[in-house]
């Protein structure tokens, strides 16, 4: 196994949520938007950050990049502390990850051409200072996402270009200052589906010439395990089940994933398959219930007969098989 | 079995600055009652088009070319504004994408169930009206209670069954369901795919669903119609379409989605874009992205015709052997 | 559904506000231009005692910190100072012009809201048609009218030419009136000019953001689920489009309160309408400064208290209120 | 969407948008003959201020040969106050502008991008400076400081602001908070990079709209401000010619050459101004757009 690029030690993330007036004998309702995750990004991985909306998985992601402020926590990248960086370091360091967003049509200020969005990067850093250079890297980075005649793209705005085009720009604009590690936050889910398999070929064909580390948020499963060689499952704040991704979708412990697994549609129709259909919606990330958090929604909570470990203990991650963890009292 | 909805070559122009978008070309569907629809393609594919034509609720921008549209043997199309409005939710109602705008916000959901029953059957009285209301919320999973919440205080999910029970009010024939579960979490999204599901086999419904996720058409629909670039390229039922599929582009299609219960293997795309809509491309809409694709195929239409039993393809290379 | 926190928090705020207007003002006539002494009580027309009355009462021989609190002391008991040229307590001047300037911004606000707000509606709902361009290219013309030189120039036609209403006054000068109903009748011809005045040039407004908003609300998705449900479009507009139309436009409301006082002293010089506004162009000629002061006091309070009654209304119709 | 076949070019500059729409169009044809009667008129037909007759017979006097708009109440010539008034009307409503606009946009930019301790106190400044009603504040000020024109353009300039700057900031906290701020954020980007590059060029049309619309306000105040006796007493403008038409008793003797054609002039130039602004309005709003 390789070694780890980013090493995540009890991460937590907190909101406040003000209402009313601001009385000092008045607690401030707090979301706990990541409830203390611990984690590793091994070199080279792809590693999938699933859950349904709400279960932190953007807001973990924008934390390892420092633009959420974590409340506690360690993010060590290689030898760094990320989570304590500032000023002139903090700015070298976001040289070396970079986000993809989901919205291409938003990510890409429309008041600038192509050829300004990918310079930006290189004169923020002050990487080129000739004209003659940077317009050889800009072209490069076009080329290197398919994006053919670099010359005449580099003029276009965004609007002139479709989803597809706008998002290989946005990846073209995150590789120019060769990262070692990239947050993709569901780069395709807002693409139609057709042009969905050209963008996710292209990140894993970068990967491999350009030696990079992706943590792939998204909440597409299917997806995630096609793309990833690791998932790791959240629920409210908490990761709750990690492993290598055929062995989560087909082997998975945790009656969290078993579920969420049961219901993804397939293409290729088949009623008498049986789902788990979980009652209610996910709770509150300010209220989180006592004990394992996902119980007042877990079905084998209720086929075991509410056992006591489950209403007032938190499950630790356990270890299932070779890279395989799950938090939960009842394993298979 | 009746034939409830029968679309014949049903074409639709929006008129932009820029010109004539060619959003709907020659369409034919028939639906029987009881049964469920699913129209699937991609952004711009016609399919939203297609179904407010139907009820007629298409912006003012866009213009009938040609086509008919008979619902139990009459032509909407021929209707006046006042005949159309007495269709409206009374025969065919809508279920929208869930997202929060599709409710008024300033209203509480209960008086926007009761709004089209009283409506379309000003004789009940106000105390049945209400009784059903409070029917309907128990039928889709919303506690009788919250009659009197408003569309803010419940979740996407939520918000989707209100939705749903809206759509029941006045027991109609057929819903057209627009993206009922885009946007909603996996779970949620189950939940309210078998929602629907029960509901339909319970009141006989006849339902379009329309979707761009071929796998929630293929979880609940009897025949799916697959549609790009304006353009009906094959209708059958779900299950010949998915297992034998004729176009090439439905065929891409499918294998655009990863399936968990087949090969862990990247999912493949299809090269290019969808083509503009004010130009469209000559012969056959897909040629230019099509791998199977032939001189023919760029100068001359394809039409629709039988491949299998009840299952109909638009493409020149059909009956040709695979390689 | 009203929520008593959030009542209670936009409540503080009014009155921190309320106290910054009041500090504002204090510090604006006294510290600016110099020589309180000769603002406040500007020597010739007063006798020496009254003057050292009011040098006792407002502490101008103290330093300003103490004047502050002499000054916050001397409004919570009524006490704003003496008019120069009236020679008498300003508070109570002021009170005797309060009632004519509420009368006239009524009538005329009544107006604006009822015509503005149909004419919106009505551009709306046939937005691009004959109607709508005309509606908005005559609220644009309004809009774009001085308030002060419309009012001239209706007096010029409907006064001076026509002669159909008067033109100057409340009531007709020493006219006597058999009956009450003949003096409301008198008082009634003396507001037609004043109240056409405000309600022509503010009434653009109105027009323009009650049918800009209602074009936005138009587009919103639950609108085309009202026209699903079958229901004509009257019933569309009126059942779910206005209703949600209606929040900015108590917003806008609010706004027109500051616009149609600075309406009123324009209208009141040009109609010598007794009231707030004629009272500060006279004080403005005559440099009352005791009297300035305490009407820009009363307006900001009367915006200030028009503001917070609209954000309890927004929360009264809006069930989304929240946060603030 | 076939990429290729888009010629690669930024969006029509705005000015072009506006001309293309009717009203818009109207309002810079307004605009532009009241600009050149304002610099060339005076030229050909020179007033002087101090050509005071004392006969009775000369004061205000209707329209004639001699005098083609009449007299004022000094037996002056109408017709040219009016095209020399123009010219004060229009400086003050620009310069005034000028003012606030400058102190508007900055405050805006800086009460939406920085949410701490400066934004909150920008903002409740702001706020405050919202709810004084206008007019009453304007007459104050003038009243304290004095009558004169630099004053005039001061306190319209420093009393307008607020309006600019809620407009300013709540689309810089909306900008703040897009994605491609943050994207760019993310990659290092100092504030002033992000502020200058990116958030200025994006509010910079809406600036150009307000503008346009503060200028129309701006002239409405001055000549509010004049005609209630608080303009600049010896320089000629729209509104102290109202002033003194007032004062000398126009309306009621029926003077309307005196009254009609300053406040006519006032009526083009706000409308002119108003016309191109609202349709500015409509272009930078997506959803009023006709399609």
């Amino acid at each position: 196994m390789n070694p780890a690029l980013l090493s995540i030690k009890d991460l937590k993330v907190y909101f406040e949520l003000r209402q009313g007036l601001p009385l000092p004998w008045r607690e401030p309702d707090v979301v706990k938007a990541i409830d203390g995750v611990t984690f590793d990004i091994l070199e080279g991985e792809v590693l999938a950050l699933v859950g349904e909306s709400g279960c932190g998985k953007t807001t973990i992601g924008k934390t390892l990049l420092r633009l959420i402020e974590p409340k506690a926590g360690i993010i060590q990248y290689r030898d760094q502390d990320l989570a304590h960086l500032k000023g002139v370091s903090l700015r070298a360091m976001r040289q070396k990850m970079q986000l993809i967003f989901q919205d291409p049509y938003e990510s890409l200020d429309s008041r600038q051409s192509v050829f300004d969005i990918l310079a930006e990067p290189l004169v923020i850093h002050q990487r080129v200072t000739q004209k003659k250079d940077l317009q050889a890297c800009v072209f490069e980075a076009l080329e290197s996402t398919g994006l053919h005649p670099a010359a005449e793209i580099a003029q276009r705005y965004p609007h002139h270009l479709s989803g597809g085009q706008r998002q290989r720009v946005a990846i073209a604009a995150a590789m120019i200052l060769e990262p070692e590690f990239i947050v993709a936050d569901e780069p395709v889910s807002m693409l139609d589906v057709s042009v969905r398999a050209g963008i996710l070929q292209l990140m894993l064909a970068l990967r491999h010439q350009k030696n990079l580390t992706y943590l792939f948020i998204t909440h597409d499963l299917s997806l995630a395990w096609v793309i990833a060689d690791r998932i790791m499952v959240l629920y409210l704040g908490k990761v709750i089940e990690i492993g290598p991704s055929d062995r989560l979708i087909h082997a998975g412990t945790h009656p969290y994933t078993q579920a969420l697994v049961s219901v993804i549609p397939s293409p290729i129709p088949d009623r008498s398959r049986e789902q788990i259909i979980l009652k209610g919606e996910t709770p509150s990330p300010v209220h989180v219930p006592e004990g394992c958090r996902f119980h007042p929604r877990c079905w084998k909570f209720q086929r075991l007969g509410s056992p006591k470990e489950c209403l007032t203990q938190e499950p630790d991650l356990r270890q299932v098989a070779e890279g395989h963890l799950a938090a939960c009292h009842f394993l298979d | 079995m009746s034939t409830l909805l029968d679309i014949q070559d049903l074409a639709i122009n929006f008129k932009t600055r820029s010109g004539d978008v060619h959003a709907v070309d020659g369409v034919s569907f028939q639906l029987e009652a009881g049964k469920v629809l699913g129209i699937a393609g991609e952004s711009g594919c016609g399919k939203t088009t297609t179904a407010l034509s139907i009820p007629r609720l298409l912006p003012s921008n866009a213009r009938l070319v040609r086509g008919h549209i008979l619902f139990d043997g009459v032509d909407l199309m021929q209707f006046s504004e006042g005949e159309i409005e007495k269709i409206r939710w009374k025969q065919i109602s809508m279920v929208f994408q869930g997202a929060m705008n599709a409710l008024n916000p300033v209203k509480t959901i209960g008086a926007q169930i009761i709004e089209p029953i009283v409506w379309h059957e000003p004789a009940i009285a106000r105390g049945d009206a209400n009784q059903r209301v409070l029917e309907l919320l128990e039928r889709v999973g919303i506690p009788a209670a919250r009659a009197r919440s408003y569309p803010h205080e419940f979740s996407g999910g939520m918000r989707q069954r209100v939705m749903i029970a809206m759509a029941l009010a006045c027991r109609p024939k057929l819903i057209i369901s627009d993206e009922p579960v885009t946007a909603l979490d996996v779970m949620i999204q189950a939940q309210i795919l078998n929602l629907l599901k029960d509901l339909q086999k319970q009141m006989n419904l006849a339902m379009i669903f329309i979707s761009h996720d071929l796998s929630v058409i293929a979880e609940s629909c009897d025949e799916i119609a697959i549609m790009y670039a304006g353009k009906l390229v094959e209708r059958g039922s779900i299950r010949k379409v998915f297992s034998q599929p004729a176009h090439p582009y439905t065929q891409a299609l499918i294998r655009s989605f990863p399936n968990i219960y087949g090969k862990q293997e990247l999912i493949h795309g299809i090269p290019g874009y969808p083509p503009n809509l004010i130009h469209p491309p000559t012969g056959c809409r897909f040629h230019e992205r099509c791998d199977r694709c032939i001189d023919i195929c760029a100068q001359s239409e394809p039409v629709l015709r039988e491949v299998g039993e009840g299952q109909i393809a638009a493409c020149h290379r059909i009956g040709e052997t695979l390689p | 559904m009203l929520r008593f926190g959030l009542v209670l928090k936009k409540a503080v705020q009014v009155i921190i506000t309320l106290f910054a207007v009041i500090t504002f003002n204090f510090l604006l006539f006294r510290v600016l231009p110099g020589d309180p002494i000769r603002l406040i009580a500007r020597a010739g027309n007063l006798s020496p005692e009254a003057i050292s009355r009011l040098r006792d009462l407002f502490g101008l021989d103290k330093p300003l910190v103490t004047q502050y609190f002499y000054y916050l002391r001397n409004l919570f008991t009524g006490e704003f100072g003496m008019s120069y040229t009236y020679r008498r307590p300003v508070i109570d001047i002021l009170q005797e012009r309060i009632a004519n300037t509420v009368i006239l911004l009524a009538a005329a606000t009544v107006i604006v809201v009822l015509i503005g707000v149909a004419a919106g509606v009505i551009a709306a709902a046939r937005r691009g048609s004959k109607t709508d361009q005309s509606l908005v290219v005559t609220s644009l013309v309004f809009w774009s009218l001085p308030t002060f030189w419309t009012g001239l120039i209706l007096v010029i036609l409907l006064g001076v030419y026509v002669k159909a209403f008067p033109v100057s006054g409340i009531t007709t000068p020493g006219a006597s009136f058999d009956s009450s109903f003949a003096r409301l009748l008198d008082l009634g011809k003396h507001l037609v000019l004043p109240t056409i005045t405000l309600a022509i040039v503010d009434m653009g407004q109105f027009m323009l953001i009650t049918r800009s908003t209602l074009v936005d609300v138009l587009t919103e998705d639950y609108i085309l689920t009202g026209k699903a449900k079958g229901l004509p479009f009257r019933r569309v507009l009126w059942g779910h489009a206005v209703p949600n139309a209606l929040l900015p436009i108590i917003t806008t409301t609010a706004l027109y309160v500051s616009l149609v006082i600075g309406g009123a002293i324009q209208v009141e010089t040009v109609f010598s309408w007794p009231g707030m506004g004629r009272l500060m162009y006279d004080a403005v000629l005559r440099r009352d400064y005791p009297i300035l002061e305490a009407s820009f006091l009363f307006l900001a309070a009367t915006v200030i208290l028009a503001n917070f009654l609209s954000d309890i209304m927004y929360m009264v119709i809006d069930p989304r209120v929240k946060e603030a | 969407m076939n990429a290729t076949a888009v010629p690669a070019s930024r969006p029509p500059n705005l000015w072009v948008q506006v001309w293309e729409i009717p009203l818009g169009r109207a309002g810079i044809i307004l605009l532009g003959i009241v600009l050149v009667l304002s610099l060339v008129g005076p030229v050909v037909f020179p007033f002087n201020p101090k050509d005071i007759t004392s006969t009775a017979a000369d004061i205000l006097q209707p329209p004639s040969s001699m005098h083609w708009l009449g007299t004022d109440e000094l037996g002056r010539d109408v017709f040219r106050e009016t095209l020399v008034g123009a010219r004060l009307s229009l400086l003050v409503g620009l310069l005034a502008t000028a003012i606030s606009i400058t102190l508007g946009s900055i405050i805006g930019l800086l009460a939406g991008y920085y949410r701490g301790a400066v934004g909150i106190t920008l903002m409740r400044v702001t706020d405050f400076f919202l709810v004084l009603p206008l007019l009453p504040l304007i007459i104050i000020l003038a009243a304290i400081f004095g009558q004169s024109f630099s004053i005039t353009i001061m306190v319209i300039g420093l009393t307008s602001w607020p309006s600019t700057a809620r407009i300013v900031r709540s689309q810089v906290i909306s900008l703040r908070e897009r994605q491609f701020i943050e994207r760019i954020r993310s990659l290092g980007a100092t504030d002033l990079r992000v502020i200058a590059v990116h958030i200025l060029p994006n509010v910079l049309p809406l600036i150009y709209a307000n503008t346009v619309l503060v200028i129309a306000g701006s002239i409405l105040s001055e000549a509010t401000l004049a005609f209630l006796g608080l303009g600049d007493p010896v320089r000629v403008s729209w509104g102290t010619m109202l002033h003194f038409g007032f004062v000398a008793g126009a309306a009621g003797r029926g003077a309307w050459w005196y009254l009609l054609p300053p406040g006519l002039g006032i009526v083009l130039v706000v409308l002119g101004f108003t016309l191109a602004g609202h349709t500015l309005d409509q272009l930078l709003n997506p959803r009023l757009r006709e399609f």
